[in-house]
Formats: C-alpha cells, structure tokens, sequence
C-alpha cells in the first residue's frame, strides 16, 4: 500500500488526471458467425463481444410467451490476467454476468421477439480493471451491430477512491490499491441507471461525487460508442453502394 | 413465468396501494417486517445464528479451520461467505450448485463484511505465509419471504459477532489447537438496508410479493467504525428495471435511517 | 478407545440409562412456504424436513402413470459436524437419502396420486448421532403437517453395541467409538420395518436383542410423534376458531 | 416404468411358483445360482477377481498406492471402495458418475469388508501421519442379472485374498517401494448374502426378473474371525417394501447358512 | 531410455519378432444383457465390448430422420493400468472414443435404422498398448454379434518405430519408450482406412513403410476376427438345432 | 442435423466445382486462405498470437507458471495445451466444459508441438522432482469458419515463438521469479495442414460449407529441426469418411508443400 497512486502533480499513474478516461478503441462487426459483434480496447483492457439472436430458445422450456429471454455470458481467457485463470467459471463470473445482463436488458425492447432467446458472449482477452464497465459499453455496440431495437445504448465507467482522490475509469493498480470501486452503467440519452455495485468505504459526500463523476464519465463513452457506431455503418452503406 | 397476468394485477394492486402509503402486509413503505435474532443454535459451530425477518429464515454458521492463506496477503487470515438456497425454503428452488442468485447473494453479503473491515483478518494470521485461520461463513435459506439479502447479511454478522476463536500455540511449524477460545477480532460493524422499487416508489425490506413485480432493487451497507463513523461500504443494484439518480441518491437516504434500526437489535454488547 | 463410554454405575457420557432416549423436543408447521414442515431437536442433534407435494412431476419423464413419485434428500449443512463439511454432496449423503426415502414411502398411499412427485427435505442444522432416525421420525411428522395420507407414520432409533452393553438412541460419541450401529425404522402400529442398517460385529443373540431394545424405542419416539401431532393439530383447530 | 402390466403378471407367476417352493429358472428359494471365481486376471492390478452368480458378472480391482492417511487415524492405511455401473451390463445404466444405486452398492460392500476387519489397516502405515498404503478397490458390474451385492462382495473379498502387498522401505521421509511382495494383513473373512422378499416369500441370490418384482431385499454379511468365530458385521435393507420382525429374523437365519455355502468356495489356502 | 527394446538377434522384449502380432484370442457373445459383445485378450491387454441397439434414441432430440446414431464409449478400469486411473474420464478417454466410432462408423450401414441409436463400449480391463487398435477389432465382432448389417469388418492395429525399427503391434513398453506410434484401422476387404494417427518423428519413407506394415498386420487382424466369428457361429447354429 | 436436403445439394455443387479444379470461395484445391499472424497482443502473457485463415480467427496465449513436475519426468518442465470453444464463435458453440471437438483439437495441436520437440522441457526444471516450469498454452476460438486445427496449431506456435520466459534464480528450496526474461528454449518448429476428402477429392485448408459436407480430413503436421531436417511429427484422420491408401499418401505429399508454404509466414527470426 506503499505505491502512490496519485503524483503530487495530481496525475495517475499512467498519466491521466483524475476526471480523465483512458484511450478508448471500438470497432463493431468484427466476427463472421455472430450476429453482432464489436471489440473493445480500452487502455488495456481488451474485450470482445458477439450476439446471437433473436433466435430460437434453447431449452424450449426457457422461452417466455411474451417477451424475448435475454443471456449474457462474461468470460474471461485464462491468459487475460497476471495468474493463469482456471477455464471453470468462477464465482465472480457468474456475478458479473447476471449484473452485466441486468445492465443491458432495460436497453432492449424484450417485447418485440415473444419466445426467443438473446445471448451476449463477452470474452476478456486482457483484463486491466473495470471490465465489466467495458463489457457492458461494447454489448451496447454489439447488440445495435445485430439489429436488435434498443431504447438507448448503456454506457458504462468505474469511479474509485484512490489516495483520498475520486478518479474516473478505474484501471487495474488503482482497483487493487484503492479505497473504493463503483461501476455504474446508464442509459445516456433516458438520464436511468441499469448497474450500481459499489464496495470500499465512501462518506455520504464520497458517494454523491462519485455518482456524478461517474454520470460524466459514461456521458463520455457514450460520446466514443456514437462515434463507432456512425463510422460503423458510414462505412457499411459505402460497402452496400 | 407461464402465467404472466396474476403478476401483472397484483403489481397494480401495490402501486395502487402504495399511492396512500400502505403496503398488502399493512406496513408504511419505510416500515421493516419484525425482525428476530437468535444466537449460538448449533454449538458445534463457533458461531451460529439464524434471522428471521416476518417469515422470510435463515441460519448462518460460521467454522473455524487451519488452513493457507492466499500468496498475496501471506499475513492475513481468510474470510469465505457462502450462500445455498436450500429446497426447503421455496418450490422454486432446486438440489444443485449455487446458481447465479445464490451466487450473487453471497458476495454481497461478503463484500459488506468484507470493505466494512469487520473482521480483522491480520490477527487470524499463525505462520506467515503457511498456516492461518480461514473463517468460513455458511448461510442456509430455509424459508424464502423475500429480502434474503439483509436477512443473510444480518445473520452472518450476529454468527460472527458471537462467535468464538480456538486459541493455538504455534511451536516451530506446528500449530497447537488449545481447548480454549479468544473473541473474534472485530472492527466495524456493517448493517445491510434493500429497497425494492416498484413504479415510482421505493420499499423498504421487500417481500416475496412485492420482489416478484419489481422493477429492482438496490442494497446498501452502512459500517459503523470504532469511532463511530458511518460510511457506505458496499452497494448492489439487483433487477432488471432502472433508477433515477434522484432515486438511487434517496434509497441511499432512506437505508442510511433504516440500518440505524437494525443496529439497535444486534445482540447486547454489540452495535 | 480408552476413554469409557459406560460408567461403573451403567450410565452412558451424558447420563442416560442403556434404554433411554434423549431428549426429544418435535415442532411441526415450523416453515411458511413447504406444504408440511416439522423441526426436532434430539438431544444436540437438530434437524428441520420440508415437504412439498404431491405437485407435478419435474422433469415430466419422471411421472408414473400409476403412482406417486417419492424423492428425498439428506443434507447436513456445513456447519452442522466439528469439521467442516464441503457442500457438495457426499457419498454417505447420497446413500442416505436412498435408505431414508425406502424407510418412509411404505407408510405413503403412493397409489392416490399418479403422475405427482413427493418432495422430502431433511436439512441436518447440527449432528450429534442418529441423525437418519431423526429425520425419518421428523419427515414423518412433516408429511403428516402437509395433509399427506399415511397407514401409519414411521418412527425410527438407532442401537449400538458400547464397551460390551446394547445401548439406545446412539450419539455421535458412541457412534463414533461403539463397536457396532444399528438404525431401525418401522411403523409402529403396523409392527413392520420400513429400514434396518447395520454395522460392526455383533453375534446372533446380540443381534437379536438390538432389534428389540430398537423395537422398544421406536415405540417410544411414536408417543413423542403423536403428543407433538396432537398439540399441534388442536392449536391449529384453534386457531382456526 | 412405463409398462406397468408385465411387472405385475410376472410378479403373480413367481409369488404362484413360490407356492410350491419353485422359481422360475428352477431353483428352490434356498438355491445359490452357480456360482464361479476367478483370479489375478488382471496382473496389473494387485488383485483382481471376476466372480459369476448365474449371469451376474463382476469384476474387482485392488490397487495399492501411498498416499496421506486421515488426520483422525494417523496410523492407519486406508481402504476406498468405488463400484461403477459400467453401460456394457445392462441396457438400463448409463455413463456418467456413479448414481445412487451405485454408491449404496459401494458403501454396503465397504462395510462388509471393513466391519469384518477382514484388512489390518495398522499394518499399512508407511510413516505416522504423512504416509500410508492406500488400497483401493474398484468394482466394476458387467453383465448385471440381479444380486449384485453379493457378487460385487465376493469380488472384492477374492481380489483382496489374493492381492499382493509391494514392500516398502522407509528412509527418514522417503518411502522406496521395492520390486519385491508380502502377502496383505487380513484378518476375520466376511461373507455377504441377499434374500429378496416377494410377498410373503424370501428368496436367496434374486435374480434380476425377481429384484424387479420384489417388495425388497435384506443383505447380511457374516465375518468369520480367526478364532472360528461367526458375527454379524453389517446389514441393509433395500426396496420400498417391508419387514416384519418374524421375516427379519428369519431372514438371518437363512443367511447365515448360505454364508457358510458360499465360504467353502473361498480360492483355496482361504475360508 | 537406456533399456534396449531390440535384442541383436532381432527380436523384442517378448520374443516377437518386427512384424508379429501378440498372441489374439478373441471371443465372441460373453454377455447376456447386451445384444451383442465380445472379449479380448491380446498380448496383455484385456478388452470387453458390448453393443446395444439399433435402439430408440434417448435423449430424443438426438435422433436423426435419415440414419443411425452411432456412439461409442472407450473406458478404462481404474486397476487396468499400473498407476491407478480416477473413474472420471480423462481427455485421452474422450479422444479416444470419437476416433474408434469414426474408424467404426463407416462400415455400419446407418441408413438402415433412421431415429435409433447404436451403442458401443469399450471397457479396458487391462492395457499393455494398442488398445484403441484392440477396442476396434473387438467392437467390430460384437457389432456383428449383435447382427447389425455390416460393409465389412473393421481390422486395427499400431507400428511404431523402437530403436530405429519399425515394428508391428504395438506394446505398451515399445510405446512408452519408442520413437513413434501410428495406429491404423481398415475395412480389410475394402481397402480403405478409417483411422490414422501418429505421433513421433518420422522420415517420409518410414512413414510409407509404416502403413505397409500396419496393412500387412491388418489382414493378419482381420483373419483371427474372422475365424473367431465361424467358430461362434458354428456353436450357435449347433446350439440352435 | 434436422434439414439434411441442403448439405446434400451443397455437397453436390462443391464437388462439381471440383471437377473444374475450382472452390466455393474461389480458390484451387490446394490454396490455402489468406493468413493472417499478429502476436504480443495480450502483454500480460508471456506470450499471445491471433491467426486467421480466411475469416476463422483463433487466439492462443502462454503463460508460465511454478508447479510440480509429473513423477516419471521430475527432470523436465510441463506443457499443458487447451482449447474452448467459446461461444462466440459460432451459433452452434455452447457453454460448458470442453466436448469432445475441442478436447481433440487440443489434443492434436498438443502432439504437433511436443512431438516436433518444439519446447525444450529439459531447461524448463528448476529443482528436480518438486519444481519446474508449467507452460500453459489455452486456445480461444473466436470465429469458427472451418479448419480449426491448422489455425490453432499455428496460432499456439507463435504464441510460444514470440514467448518469454522469467528468469528464475533457485536458493534451496525457494524459487525467486526475477522481473527479466530469457528466451523460451525452442528447437524443432513443427505446421500442421489439414485437407478435406470430399467424394474423390482432396482440398487443402477446408472452409466450414467444405467441413460440413466432407467425408473425413487428415491433419500432418511436420517438424523442422535445427538441422534443417523435415519429418513427419504427428498425423490425425477425423470424420466417419474412409481414405484409400493412395489417397492417404497424396494427401501428406500435399500437405507436406503446404507446410513448407505456411513455414514461411512465422514470425522473422524464425523458421
């Protein structure tokens, strides 16, 4: 705990200040099989998501007469972390895939596919902090890459207490290091939460700054998740021409 | 799930009844269910307690054993929180591993325990890097009435708060387990508050009607430090509805009031 | 072994005479959502059973045509033994919820209710010996509470052979350094035996007087059963006034 | 279980032959069917038997291997006994792990075995507390025609009766097995026998026509110790049916003759 | 390494020379329950087989409307091998099991039974090497046994080069220690291959010289399996009259 | 599998083609999809690698870690090679332990890369009998576009390739992991090729429409050792289909030349 995570300049550890998001590379369509995909660089953090659906539910027994089952899967690759990963999920990808799910199904108009399925597959192929924040903002992606009508994209961004100081976009030594970690996910354009998790030690003053930092920080991805998109299908319909 | 409409009308009926403040089981919307703390049921555990909270039962045991510590903190001893849903407690639940809700449950009850600093885990420390006191936290639902969260969360905190620690010698690379116990070092104490919403409205410590029609629910953990600071140490929005920020900032508000309550219940001695 | 389980004066470690039971404490409709419910505390050892049924048959290729599907699980929580049991189920589990199911579906009119499924859950919350007898005795009581009809319910006690004496309702220290165990479960007014187990070395004659000093405490723990039925039902019909 | 009809006309048929002291393969209730032991058929193993009753069809492995003794007899060897159901035996079983049936099998061929104190585990230990001989026996059903208990339990005696135990050498912590053999520390020899109750009838060694109609079964093994002397070493009833008191007792009366049968059949230089 | 695996008089570890088979006793129709199987002894190794079906597909979403599914199990009894092997079936096991049911598959007329089932197991009771090679030869006789219409037989066995030669039928001192293993399987009077595997470093000429060899050792195979199933027949139409 | 008329007309239309000389996609039998190598795209492996061919698209990482050494090989270092099928990659993948598909896979680019000798385990020991270096190379399939093996097999290649190994320092019995790196002792470089047979026809890195209709395929891979000496290192026919003889030499003649061809894409430095 001896590491300094702030420099007395007031910069982080790999530079940025501390309302400042890391570099953040979407690209969308990136698979051939997956209905939607996109893939995520964010600092170091590299993830990729595929969705298939809406399609045929697989038990039967699991389709619902009025509205579409959505799945999310997050997963990570046993070579994404300093310790080699056991393949078995583990607790905490359980978790996280039922929060991730959580995050993104207000999002989708469940209601237009009765007796179907949606699956979202996140795979982690780096982890460097706040993954589930850059699963969640590329699933978005993904989804509106497979067609699907959404009400909103979700975009999403960690706020942690490091040395005192609250910092946006939490990476890896900060989230080991640091006092606290609080991802958030919201709808951009509705103003509406879909995922809070919080754990550390936060005054009640520490908590309403953090939601706001945090609120500014998804008001930024979802700035970059537009950009991706628009390129996206600029792109696709020259293809298309 | 088949039959979407009884769903359907009983979430109207609680809307509609909430407009005046007033829940199907008679209580205000910030109104707890009576809660009841037993301690020390099963003596073969160090520690053990079951929660009621009206019917919603659980039971929380917490064991002792001599084990290893984890390679990046070879000074501090273990804490482990597991949650099963027996299927006793609910038709809906099933023989198996720990599904997903199960899952989710006991990390949220362990995070409280957990960032609260509860248990000070440097002291169940006995050879640095080799052998240290895991303390394993098991929670049994047996009855399901909703609100699961705060009912486990207290449960394994008053299992914890009442439990008792085996003394051990440590002589070169052996430990002694004496026929004598220590208290458990403990710090902060976490109180867990759930809110469900349900329309507009927010409900304190949800019942199983109420969870089943609810847009969803979010859970916040207040610990009280030795010097009586409190802080939130843990938080968890559950469901697949959404929040306002003028909600999630007045859920917090409310559970901050509402863990005061259920700080005052926690057996004598502690708070 | 040195250490003796019977006194000079024939008593056992906590007590008792060779042919007294413990302590039998039954509670039944203990639980609000199981159909029937009974809790017991046996001398230390305490275990809750909930019942649910008859109810659809799940999966359907299970249902029988002509009778009513029983199932019953044993299950000791982790906390409920000095170490600490994994929560996977063991060998010994499996293989008890095998013999404690055979022990209680005779007294079952099984024939009343095709293409439904009985559920019998016995939780072991602390063990102390004999716990399948007392969870057949508590089932029974269990699958009475959920209105379930029985030719008769099942009452079950274990005998053991200790430093040379047949003593009854073993516990878990004379189990442990007994030389010989014996569970017999039997419906009482039927005078037939639903389940017999036994392990250790015992000759014809002891054998022969286990069975009988086991007969006696069945009868016993069938006072207990219809004392704790009786008080029951009469402040349920109370309480229904 | 679909076809309910067949069971109960040749339930009929056998309770009708039982009249008359008959079975349907010919036998008296009384009557073993032929049964044949081999052994060290598998020389990799340590032990290993194939036993027939009839067409029931079994084979048991021994393996000796060093491994960590349980913290509780530190002492003392130990013996593990797993039973598979491998598919080839019966259209009915399936691959995956061991169900129910196979576990009960496993653990009432287990009892027989270590009740009798048929192995002197004290003799296996290597080094007190850290290393052992651990002696697994591994029962596999190939043709399954009923009564496997008694098969499987006189499987697993033979492979033990003839298993070879590997010589060790210990050298302050290091244990050197040596390519050399003594015979394995056996004591009292049990034998098991099965008699399937089918209304008010016993039948010893069910086949499976009758394990399939019976009302259920009751196992008894017998130990016979170095001092000639006979004991009772375990039981277990199997089956939804029921036992009168008067068909318990006589039901050990019947198996205990039929052990003294089935002993003289022991591989010889044993009984 | 140091353990010669060739005499200088040319022969192996058991007397054989290169190209020998191990002593081969097959036997045909040992079980009762199962509609077809045989058994073999080959050298050392130790195989039983049983086959069921054709049958009705379970689960039932398996069956395919225009053939058989064949499927096939190869398994090996914990005390088969000189380390004991867990129950649990290893990733060898599993590999195992599809190469056997592709080299027996396409001498199967599947066609012949749309929407049922073939069942093949394997049970090694011992192995001393080849036996994947011994589990095909065998599996093809209870095939037959079980009267399921054949093209032809199915014939398999290994040749691995040891200390520079190659050598037929392969044991398990001359696989631990060799330089290569490559088994083979054939439908003897078709000449056509259904399996190749190998490992180990080969020259391009030893390879050709090896599957010479294997071709050779196939039809020496194919003769015993042949002789194994008159002898079989024979007794069984004497039996019937 | 439940619409069995498009794969048969499908089939049809490929082989026709092949008459011709020609594919679906427009390449000649023997043509290889483009490839496409990138490595060091995961830094907190040691090693990591993306290949694609045409648009299956496969990772492969290497991380190193200290652990045991088998007992019959207390000298050398371990490799461990697995591969999931995550479900990304193709509707048709589901969750769950690996099947038998990807079980294979692993096991066949397992005995490519240890059969070639590729990785000197001899230099992975650090204390004989109790510590070595464990290789652990996991493969991700990502898209699933036909020819998984010689992807897979390429992609873990240059994971291990481009991998770099902590350098160790051993005191007593303790391993101290220093914060530099060797290079990982490489010798033989081994490339798998995979041909398709469908009807009489051999095709060279099939796609998944090829896959689907194919009778069998055989993968060869071939060593390269450091005296430039070209073997045969490990060979696997899968699929229900039949080879004749000739067919099976035609067919590792061919891959032989693809080796050669793909051998030249490998990372500079290598061959």
């Amino acid at each position: 705990m001896d590491k300094k995570l702030i420099t007395e300049d007031g910069r982080r550890l790999d530079g940025r200040r501390f309302d400042e998001l890391r570099p953040i590379k979407f690209q969308i369509g990136v698979l051939k099989n997956a209905d939607g995909s996109a893939y995520v660089e964010w600092g170091r953090t590299k993830i990729l998501v595929g969705v298939f659906g809406p399609r045929e539910s697989h038990p039967k027994h699991l389709a619902m007469p009025d509205r579409c089952l959505i799945r999310a899967r997050y997963h990570m690759a046993p070579f994404s972390v300093e310790e080699r990963k056991s393949p078995a999920p583990s607790r905490r990808e359980i978790e996280l895939s039922k929060v991730i799910r959580e995050a993104l199904e207000p999002a989708i108009f469940v209601e237009l596919f009765p007796r179907t399925t949606i699956d979202i597959f996140a795979e982690v192929l780096q982890a460097d902090g706040s993954t589930r924040c850059a699963a969640i903002s590329t699933a978005a992606l993904a989804l509106a890459d497979a067609g699907i009508p959404m009400r909103d994209l979700v975009s999403s961004v960690a706020v942690a207490k490091v040395d005192g100081s609250l910092v946006l976009d939490v990476m890896d030594a900060e989230d080991k290091l640091g006092d606290s970690d609080m991802p958030l996910a919201m709808m951009p354009s509705k103003n509406l939460v879909t995922l809070i998790q919080m754990d550390g030690l936060l005054t009640h003053e520490e908590f309403v700054k953090s939601v706001e930092l945090a609120k500014k920080g998804c008001m930024e991805v979802y700035a970059k998740q537009k950009e991706a998109l628009d390129s996206h299908f600029r792109i696709a319909s020259k293809e298309e021409v | 799930m088949t039959n979407q409409i009884i769903p359907s009308v009983k979430r109207r009926q609680i809307i509609e009844l909430a407009e005046s403040g007033k829940r199907m089981d008679g209580r205000s919307l910030t109104d707890l269910r009576k809660v009841e703390i037993k301690t020390n049921i099963v003596e073969k555990a160090e520690g053990s307690a079951t929660v009621k909270f009206g019917d919603t039962y659980v039971i929380a045991g917490v064991k002792f054993e001599i084990g290893e510590p984890f390679p990046d903190t070879p000074n501090e001893g273990v804490m482990s929180v597991s949650a099963e849903f027996v299927p006793l407690a609910s038709p809906g639940f099933e023989t198996g591993p720990p599904d997903e809700n199960a899952i989710e449950l006991a990390r949220v009850v362990d995070r409280g325990l957990r960032e609260s600093k509860l248990l000070d885990t440097s002291k169940l420390c006995l050879i640095p890097g080799k052998k240290v006191w895991i303390a394993w936290v098991d929670i049994f639902i047996l009855d399901h009435c909703g609100n699961l969260i705060d009912a486990s969360s207290l449960a394994s905190l008053c299992a914890l708060l009442t439990s008792k620690l085996p003394k051990a010698e440590v002589v070169g690379d052996e430990v002694k387990v004496l026929d004598e116990y220590v208290p458990v070092p403990l710090r902060a104490i976490p109180i867990n508050v759930t809110l469900a919403k349900i329309g507009d409205k927010l409900f304190v410590d949800p019942s199983l009607e109420e969870e089943e029609v609810m847009d969803c629910r979010l859970s916040v953990a207040f610990a009280l430090d030795d010097q009586k600071q409190e802080k939130i140490c843990a938080m968890q929005k559950g469901g697949v509805g959404t929040l306002s920020f003028e909600e999630l900032l007045r859920a917090v508000e409310i559970a901050k009031v509402k863990s005061q309550e259920l700080r005052k219940l926690l057996p004598s001695g502690e708070k």
